[in-house]
């Protein structure tokens, strides 16, 4: 990519949204090689489309007990390792445990997924990939969280690269207890996931999308570099 | 390894040396000899095995401590090769030439402690952190738990008791 | 380049298809975790003592202590029980294995799912969870975080101390106490048991540093006669030490006493801080110089009183002086604590028993206080027949003859009666001088009110204890004692719930030939120098007086410690009479 | 009436697809000593990728790409006859179907293209791209042996390829032309798309491949078209090389052994890469379509 | 007839800053990770590719990073025991080793017999169970990912010898600072036999699945060649030195806890490419239930398993530094350790092999290759982010 400066920065003003802001993220105003001028935000632009909207549930009660015992019988998990609890990931889906048989399947791409599992500690790089990869999955949207990392910072409560509490980035549906958990208290994490599904209770693709301007707020005090890598695409 | 030692000190400066084992040594040098050292006992003593490069912060001194471990393949010896630069606006000279892997431990010391090694490549690029606008996380002046306790949201609604203290509150609270 | 095996031989994987799956049924209900599986906590909540050792270990805080209803606070229990966070804990069990008691564990129970974070936080054995009743689960390993046995300490060979009052016990090297220093966990559970409340974790942590002038400071704040506690002190703090609930309870009392023996008392005055005393003008008279005595004047001292002790006997240190024996105390060690205090500027006025010498009347008047330390003097009668005879001695009035180094014939056998500290003292005082002792007491061995250290020395150097046994009568010959009458005893449980009764066996008469009888079975208080006006307005309650908690009596500008006024007679109990006294005196007259 | 009796052909077979599914990662899950999935799992994900809420489109041709596979899907089963001699089960089959559903083979993946395409995720780019350069590579054998059972037969209607099948299993194209079905089944190996050709949708090299940007109804829409070309693509080796059907127990036995045979390579063998499976199916199928039109 | 080479001179080339010039569009740069299958734990690799090939690699590490080494700045030396183990996730045991072996040796403790055979044990063990996972996992790199299921099972019954006899499954906390935190359960000899038999079977199994199989041989035989030179030049240790041809092991070069004692000759070939690898490895899965064996064998009965320590609540490590080794599965595995003699170590700092072979080796390996064996790549050097990371 050519490095050649082909924009103006515009200074934002001073408002509390924009006290986190750095440099590289102001908005700014592009030249194209035709000539035509257009202004982009590095926010909003790189990082998110635009503020996710909540779904409501079908009005139809039976209809969307049938789905949601559908959503519930077939749990497609993101294959993103966050962190240790990954490694409990592979007897869970082997011989041992199995746990394809509860409708349980891991799938490389968010968008196809439904839940997302944090599987212990994050730290704000790899936080920063996760909520990209939350933001991408489609409503309605479960996360499931592992250990004690994820409630109060667990083994790392002190350490300056990782967060202290997941609930504060994104929605949790289902805290699984342990360090690590075995895979066993993983599959009653699954059960509790699809107990709540089944009640409808796993609404957390709104609660994110109702209180995104809260969660936002959380991520841009720790995430302070916003870009993310140069993509062409 | 006796030999080795006294070779290198007929060569070098070497203010400080400890056994710590039968084959393994710890010698201390002066910053400007250190990547001469280092290249000779890669050269002619065939220490051809770069083990590690990392540093301690001797913080009460003013110095860091720099520590080139250095192995010797088929003698099976080791030795550290220490060094002491100064901690405001640490600088080294860097041996990214001799090994490949050398650049790779230079780049996490220039993000984690702020040792800059001119030359070395990409050492400006960040290594494990992104975003980083704090002092230099190894570095002993910076709180860790400080730093985690105001950016990371901890759990409120905990507390404690010291046993002596609160018996003295329950037992004999006037004295 | 392909040969057809390799195309093959991958098909054998199909064989699996015949095969029966290996997938667990029910994973839920069909794998409990292992024996040994380190999985949520359990705590026995009876056993536990609340120390925070476990708090301590944790790497990550995720153990919190707190109060708990149902679980009183009490001597050696701080009533406070852990919670854990399992938004912290890591699981690795150190928490058990360092714990003192053995009373917290892990279930082999794993799983604990919520959606809500603020669950994951409960108190193990308080907060009723399935798994409390989960027998398999990571216990206390057969091994130790914290050393468990004590340091010995040098002894005097029992068979050499006959005929000596060299001191018994050597004191420690400073290596030894640091290790016996190491074994400290800084729970601080001892700091409410001793009456003085000294900084136990603190000088023992400056012993472990080897900052010895620092201890001594510590020492000072709560207990200005650390060269006597060091010694003779009933060291109930060890009784409550966390670490002897799994293994010999830390040396405190010798440790302090190692403190206090390493540093010079010329250096005194100069850790202390003490080079000069600013004086406020305020006069304190203090009765009597034993520890509750010289420990009111020298806290009243330092801030400044004018401080004058009336001692009617010709040194200071009271039953430390006259009561124990020198094999327990030097003497020098109790002079140099006295000089110390002199050096100060805390007037003695020895020789002058008041009441006698001086009217109490006039010490009233005089000072702005007055501080009562006056001990139990006045020893008990066995009240049988005979008693009046030669040969026929109280302890007390035995020790002290001993100790201000007169000849008393004993002759070769003694029969001690009682079971205190006293009667031990005396018995292995009688055996020094080589005689043949016989120790009569009215209960079993273990009821002793004596030390349990002391009565193993006692044993150790050949004194014979004779249990259960009631004195009925003292034979003479020529008014001089021949020999003790004395019927055996059974333990009768006490009705109301009390501690077993001795009740005589008819018919068990027997009869021990002697030379000397020792009584041991107790001393009360002397009021004798109190004018009578004054004696009706200090109560007292079977022969103590009755204080408040700032040790004052029943009498205007009057405080009162030691023996006289608290049950547990024992010197640091006097000491922290004569400090919370000088406290009060202080406020009464500054503030 | 036609398209009624064609919706319910649709229906048989969507529901026989997903069954055979569900059955066939049963049976894969067992080598792995695994129990596996319920048989019905792939109704339920079915359902639960049509309920998805939340859409979102990256473009026109984004939308297009599944529709366009689907109709290749579907295309293929509205010219293919199901059941031999029975006028309900034969759909709109007529004289040059055999082209015209080679023709939705393709069509289906060129749809896929420009949906992928319009995705704008590299992974998925790079996925369609080996997917088009294999599917061209399996096409050549298959077109081989298609021409080679043309010239024997000499006709393009499938019914009447089927129909000189008829009369027992020595009448069978596998038995007159063992070449061209040689390499018909090699080729049909790549069309699966499972290993050791399965490099499209690699999930170690580039996670899915193709769908990789799809979800919610898009991809409800990809697993009903995988469902339906599945089953259609068995069922044109069947009839092409295996004699056909005369009733439906025929055709799930005939179609299902047929489906087996993909999966039972692909669950033992690694996948080949992009240049090694082209040049695979360059080497042996090819060879064997050439031989089977010169010594037709 | 078919055989063709890429036109190398027609491929772009990175300008002469270094940098490559996306504007041709012949170039796109992906991302191969965090959030991608293909990678070995949560890392991710920067390529810039033109068509199928890689011109140029990054990687990035980090997404693992919780600042271990700060932490122990605040931790006592017995806290920073629970913690350390955290550092590799698949073997953890080699940690624990290396920090209780270096306080051991700063602090002069000598361990008891009995814990040096439990450590050996336990250390094989470990080594046994991150070989099941990872050796099968080579094929499920190039998509045969049957053999991980078995392979899987059968570390999920090693994992339950390990919860029998440490009390934990991934994370053992085992090897106290000053010996082992108990013997071993009754029956423990018999259960670990039966499930070494049924690894005995699953290394013929996986032999017949994968490497006697023609299409994981084609993916595999030449890929990813590492000149015997590069040795030295990258630090390389372990499995990847002997596929080379070096023989290194920590093992048989520094014999430390009961090594001495044992009989074995982990295998090695000239090879050096991903088969050869994987075929090392799966020979050290049979020389690592031989081991077990001989183990379980020579190990004496009964006896102490802890060497007494100082209280660990304020245990001062005397001053001092050392560097002490393992060999892990991935190889030398290093904890260089440092004492200012107080409560709290002044540092310690774990030189992982994946530090060397997953940044700048992997970084020029992938150059010039295919995307398709970036992953098959990774898992032959076995890569391990969080110890490149700590």
């Amino acid at each position: 990519m050519a490095e050649e400066k082909n924009y103006k920065i515009i200074q934002p003003d001073n408002s509390e949204e924009n006290k986190f802001l750095k440099p590289e993220n102001y908005k700014r105003e592009v030249t194209a090689p035709d000539g035509n001028t257009f202004i982009v935000d590095p926010l909003n632009d790189y990082f998110c489309d635009a503020k996710p909207q909540p779904h409501a549930p079908n009005t139809i009660k039976v209809v969307e007990k049938f789905l949601n015992w559908a959503r519930s019988q077939s749990i497609w998990v993101l294959g993103f390792g966050t962190g240790c609890g990954s490694i409990e990931i592979y007897p869970l889906m082997t011989p041992r445990f199995d746990a394809y048989r509860f409708g349980v399947q891991q799938r490389p791409t968010p968008r196809q997924s439904n839940l997302m599992i944090i599987s212990g500690y994050l730290s704000v790089k790899t936080l920063k990939r996760a909520i990209r990869s939350y933001e991408q999955m489609q409503s309605p949207k479960f996360v499931m969280a592992l250990g004690s990392c994820t409630i109060n910072g667990g083994m790392y409560w002190d350490s300056y690269n990782t967060i202290n509490r997941l609930d504060h980035y994104m929605p949790v549906d289902v805290y699984v207890a342990g360090c690590m958990p075995r895979p066993e208290a993983l599959l009653a994490g699954f059960m509790e996931l699809k107990k709540r599904i089944r009640e409808g209770k796993g609404e957390g693709a709104n609660q994110y999308a109702e209180n995104f301007d809260w969660y936002k707020a959380n991520q841009k005090k720790i995430i302070k570099d916003w870009n993310m890598p140069d993509y062409n695409w | 390894m006796k030999e080795i030692i006294n070779n290198i000190q007929e060569k070098f400066k070497i203010s400080e040396v400890t056994e710590q084992r039968e084959n393994q040594y710890f010698i201390s040098v002066e910053k400007k000899d250190t990547i001469q050292l280092v290249t000779y006992l890669k050269d002619i003593e065939k220490f051809t095995n770069f083990i590690l490069l990392t540093a301690v912060d001797w913080i009460e001194k003013g110095q860091f401590q720099l520590t080139y471990m250095l192995n010797h393949p088929s003698k099976k010896l080791d030795i550290g090769v220490r060094t002491f630069i100064e901690r405001e606006n640490a600088t080294m000279d860097s041996a990214h030439h001799l090994w490949e892997h050398v650049a790779t431990f230079q780049r996490e010391l220039k993000e984690m402690f702020g040792i800059d090694f001119p030359g070395s490549p990409r050492v400006d690029e960040p290594f494990l952190l992104e975003g980083w606008d704090n002092i230099p996380p190894m570095r002993r002046d910076f709180d860790t738990k400080k730093y985690s306790e105001e950016t990371y949201f901890p759990r409120p609604g905990r507390s404690t008791n010291d046993p002596a203290e609160h018996m003295k509150k329950k037992l004999y609270p006037n004295e | 380049m392909m040969n057809l095996k390799d195309i093959l031989s991958p098909f054998s994987a199909w064989r699996n298809l015949l095969k029966e799956p290996v997938t667990i049924k029910d994973p839920l209900t069909e794998r409990p975790g292992a024996p040994r599986y380190r999985g949520f906590h359990k705590n026995d909540i009876e056993k536990c003592i609340g120390c925070g050792t476990c708090e301590t270990i944790c790497e990550n805080e995720a153990i919190d202590l707190v109060a708990v209803a149902n679980v009183d606070t009490k001597n050696g229990d701080s009533g406070l029980r852990p919670l854990v966070d399992y938004g912290r804990c890591c699981w690795c069990a150190l928490c058990v294995d360092v714990c003192t008691t053995g009373s917290l564990t892990m279930s082999n129970e794993y799983t604990w799912v919520s959606n809500d974070p603020e669950d994951f936080r409960y108190i193990p054995g308080v907060d009723k969870k399935e798994w409390d009743n989960n027998d398999l689960g990571w216990k206390k390993p057969d091994y130790t975080l914290i050393p468990t046995e004590r340091m010995d300490m040098e002894e005097m060979e029992p068979s050499e101390r006959e005929g000596t009052f060299l001191e018994i016990v050597r004191g420690y090297s400073r290596a030894q106490a640091e290790k016996e220093a190491d074994r400290c966990t800084e729970c601080g559970l001892c700091v409410a048991t001793c009456p003085a409340h000294m900084d136990i974790p603190g000088y023992i942590r400056a012993v472990r540093e080897g900052d010895m002038e620092e201890g001594l400071r510590l020492l000072y704040e709560t207990n200005p006669l650390p060269e006597i506690c060091g010694r003779v002190c009933t060291h109930r703090c060890e009784e409550v030490c966390a670490v002897g609930h799994s293994g010999d309870p830390l040396a405190i009392r010798w440790l302090k006493r190692y403190i206090a023996d390493q540093v010079p008392f010329e250096e005194y005055k100069r850790i202390l801080g003490i080079t000069s005393i600013e004086e406020n003008g305020k006069k304190v008279g203090i009765i009597g110089a034993g520890p509750s005595g010289l420990s009111a004047a020298y806290y009243l001292r330092i801030r400044g009183f004018e401080v004058t002790i009336y001692e009617a006997k010709s040194k200071g240190g009271g039953m430390t002086m006259y009561g124990i024996p020198k094999y327990r105390l030097p003497m020098n060690m109790l002079e140099s604590e006295i000089g110390f205090l002199e050096e100060i500027g805390v007037k003695f006025v020895y020789e002058t028993r008041v009441g006698e010498d001086i009217s109490f009347d006039e010490i009233y008047k005089k000072h702005d206080a007055v501080f009562v330390g006056i001990g139990f003097e006045k020893p008990y009668k066995i009240n049988i027949k005979g008693e009046e005879q030669k040969g026929a001695l109280q302890a007390i009035s035995f020790l002290d003859d001993i100790n201000k180094g007169k000849k008393v014939d004993i002759g070769k056998k003694v029969a001690i009666v009682g079971g205190g500290n006293v009667a031990m003292d005396a018995a292995r005082v009688a055996r020094r001088l080589g005689a043949e002792v016989y120790m009569l007491y009215r209960r079993r061995v273990e009821d002793m009110p004596a030390d349990s250290e002391e009565i193993h020395g006692a044993y150790e150097e050949g004194v014979q204890i004779i249990p259960q046994t009631i004195p009925v009568e003292i034979i003479g010959e020529g008014g001089k004692v021949k020999s003790i009458q004395y019927l055996m005893a059974e333990m009768v449980p006490d009705e109301k719930g009390g501690r077993p009764k001795p009740v005589p066996i008819e018919g068990s008469e027997q009869v021990l030939e002697i030379d000397t009888l020792i009584g041991a079975i107790g001393q009360e208080a002397d009021y004798g120098f109190l004018p009578q006006e004054y004696l009706d307005k200090i109560e007292t309650n079977r022969g103590r007086m009755l204080v408040d908690n700032n040790n004052k009596t029943t009498l205007d500008k009057v405080y009162a410690g030691g023996d006289a006024v608290n049950k547990t007679a024992d010197a640091i109990s006097a000491i922290a009479d004569g400090h919370r006294a000088a406290d009060a005196i202080e406020r009464m007259l500054l503030v | 009436m036609k398209i009624v009796y064609v919706l319910l052909g649709l229906f048989i077979i969507i529901n026989y697809g997903l069954l055979q599914a569900g059955v066939l990662r049963r049976i894969t899950a067992r080598v792995g000593k695994r129990i596996g999935v319920p048989f019905y799992q792939p109704y339920i994900d079915l359902i639960k990728n049509y309920a998805i809420r939340s859409q979102f489109s990256h473009g026109v041709m984004f939308y297009l790409g599944p529709v366009f596979r689907l109709s290749g899907g579907v295309g293929i089963f509205l010219f293919m006859p199901l059941i031999f001699g029975n006028e309900i089960f034969s759909n709109y089959s007529m004289a040059g179907d055999l082209i015209l559903i080679m023709y939705f083979m393709f069509i289906g993946m060129l749809g896929m293209a420009l949906g992928a395409g319009e995705g704008g995720h590299p992974y998925s780019i790079i996925g369609i791209t080996r997917g088009l350069s294999q599917f061209t590579t399996v096409e050549v054998p298959f077109t081989l042996a298609v021409i080679s059972i043309a010239i024997q037969y000499q006709t393009l209607s499938i019914t009447e390829i089927v129909a000189a099948q008829q009369g027992g299993i020595m009448h069978w194209t596998l038995m007159t032309n063992p070449l061209a079905t040689g390499a018909a089944m090699l080729s049909f190996l790549g069309m699966m798309m499972y290993a050791p050709f399965n490099v499209v949708n690699a999930p170690q090299e580039n996670p899915l491949g193709p769908p990789t940007e799809f979800h919610g109804t898009f991809l409800g829409m990809l697993q009903t078209n995988r469902v339906i070309l599945g089953v259609m693509e068995a069922i044109l080796f069947m009839n092409l090389f295996f004699g056909g059907a005369t009733n439906w127990g025929i055709l799930f036995i005939k179609a299902f052994l047929i489906y087996f045979y993909p999966v039972f390579v692909g669950a033992v063998f690694p996948r080949y890469r992009i240049d090694q499976s082209i040049r695979w199916f360059l080497y042996l199928p090819t060879a064997l379509g050439i031989l089977a039109i010169i010594f037709i | 007839m078919f055989h063709w080479t890429p036109d190398r001179s027609a491929f772009p080339t990175a300008g002469p800053d270094g940098k490559f010039d996306f504007d041709s569009h012949k170039l796109v740069k992906i991302w191969h990770g965090p959030n991608h299958p293909g990678v070995t734990g949560n890392m991710s690799l920067e390529l810039t590719i033109s068509g199928d090939e890689v011109l140029e690699s990054k990687t990035h590490v980090g997404y693992l990073h919780r600042g271990f080494e700060k932490l122990y700045e605040r931790r006592t030396w017995i806290q920073c025991f629970p913690t350390v183990v955290r550092m590799c996730v698949p073997e953890s045991d080699s940690n624990e080793y290396n920090l209780s072996a270096g306080i051991e040796e700063l602090a002069g403790i000598e361990i008891p017999e009995m814990a040096k055979w439990l450590r050996t044990l336990v250390l094989e063990m470990s080594r046994l169970q991150a070989l099941l996972r990872i050796v099968p996992a080579q094929g499920g790199t190039v998509g045969l990912g049957l053999g991980v299921q078995w392979g899987v099972y059968l570390r999920d019954l090693i994992l339950d010898r390990f919860e029998e006899l440490t009390g934990g499954r991934i994370y053992h906390m085992y090897m106290i600072p000053g010996g082992v935190r108990g013997l071993l359960p009754d029956g423990f000899k018999e259960r670990l036999e039966e499930n070494l038999i049924l690894v005995d079977e699953f290394v013929l199994s996986i032999k017949r699945l994968m490497l006697d199989n023609a299409v994981f041989k084609k993916r595999t035989v030449g890929i990813a060649h590492i000149p015997v030179e590069w040795i030295d030049k990258y630090g390389i240790v372990g499995f990847v030195a002997r596929g080379a041809g070096v023989k290194k092991d920590v093992r048989l070069d520094y014999p430390y806890l009961a090594y001495d004692q044992l009989d074995f000759d982990p295998a090695i070939s000239t090879d050096s490419d991903i088969y050869a690898r994987t075929w090392i490895r799966w020979n050290d899965i049979i020389t690592t239930v031989d081991l077990l064996r001989q183990i379980m064998a020579k190990m004496p009965k009964k006896g102490e398993f802890k060497a007494p320590t100082p209280n660990v609540l304020h245990w001062q490590v005397p001053k001092g530094e050392v560097y002490v080794r393992s060999e892990s599965s991935r190889g030398e595995y290093g904890f260089y350790i440092v004492s200012d003699g107080s409560k709290y170590p002044r540092r310690i700092n774990l030189r992982g092999p994946s530090y060397t072979h997953a940044v700048s080796l992997l970084e020029k390996m992938l150059v010039n290759s295919n995307i398709s064996d970036i992953a098959a790549t990774m898992v032959s050097l076995q890569t391990c982010p969080p110890e490149i990371e700590r």
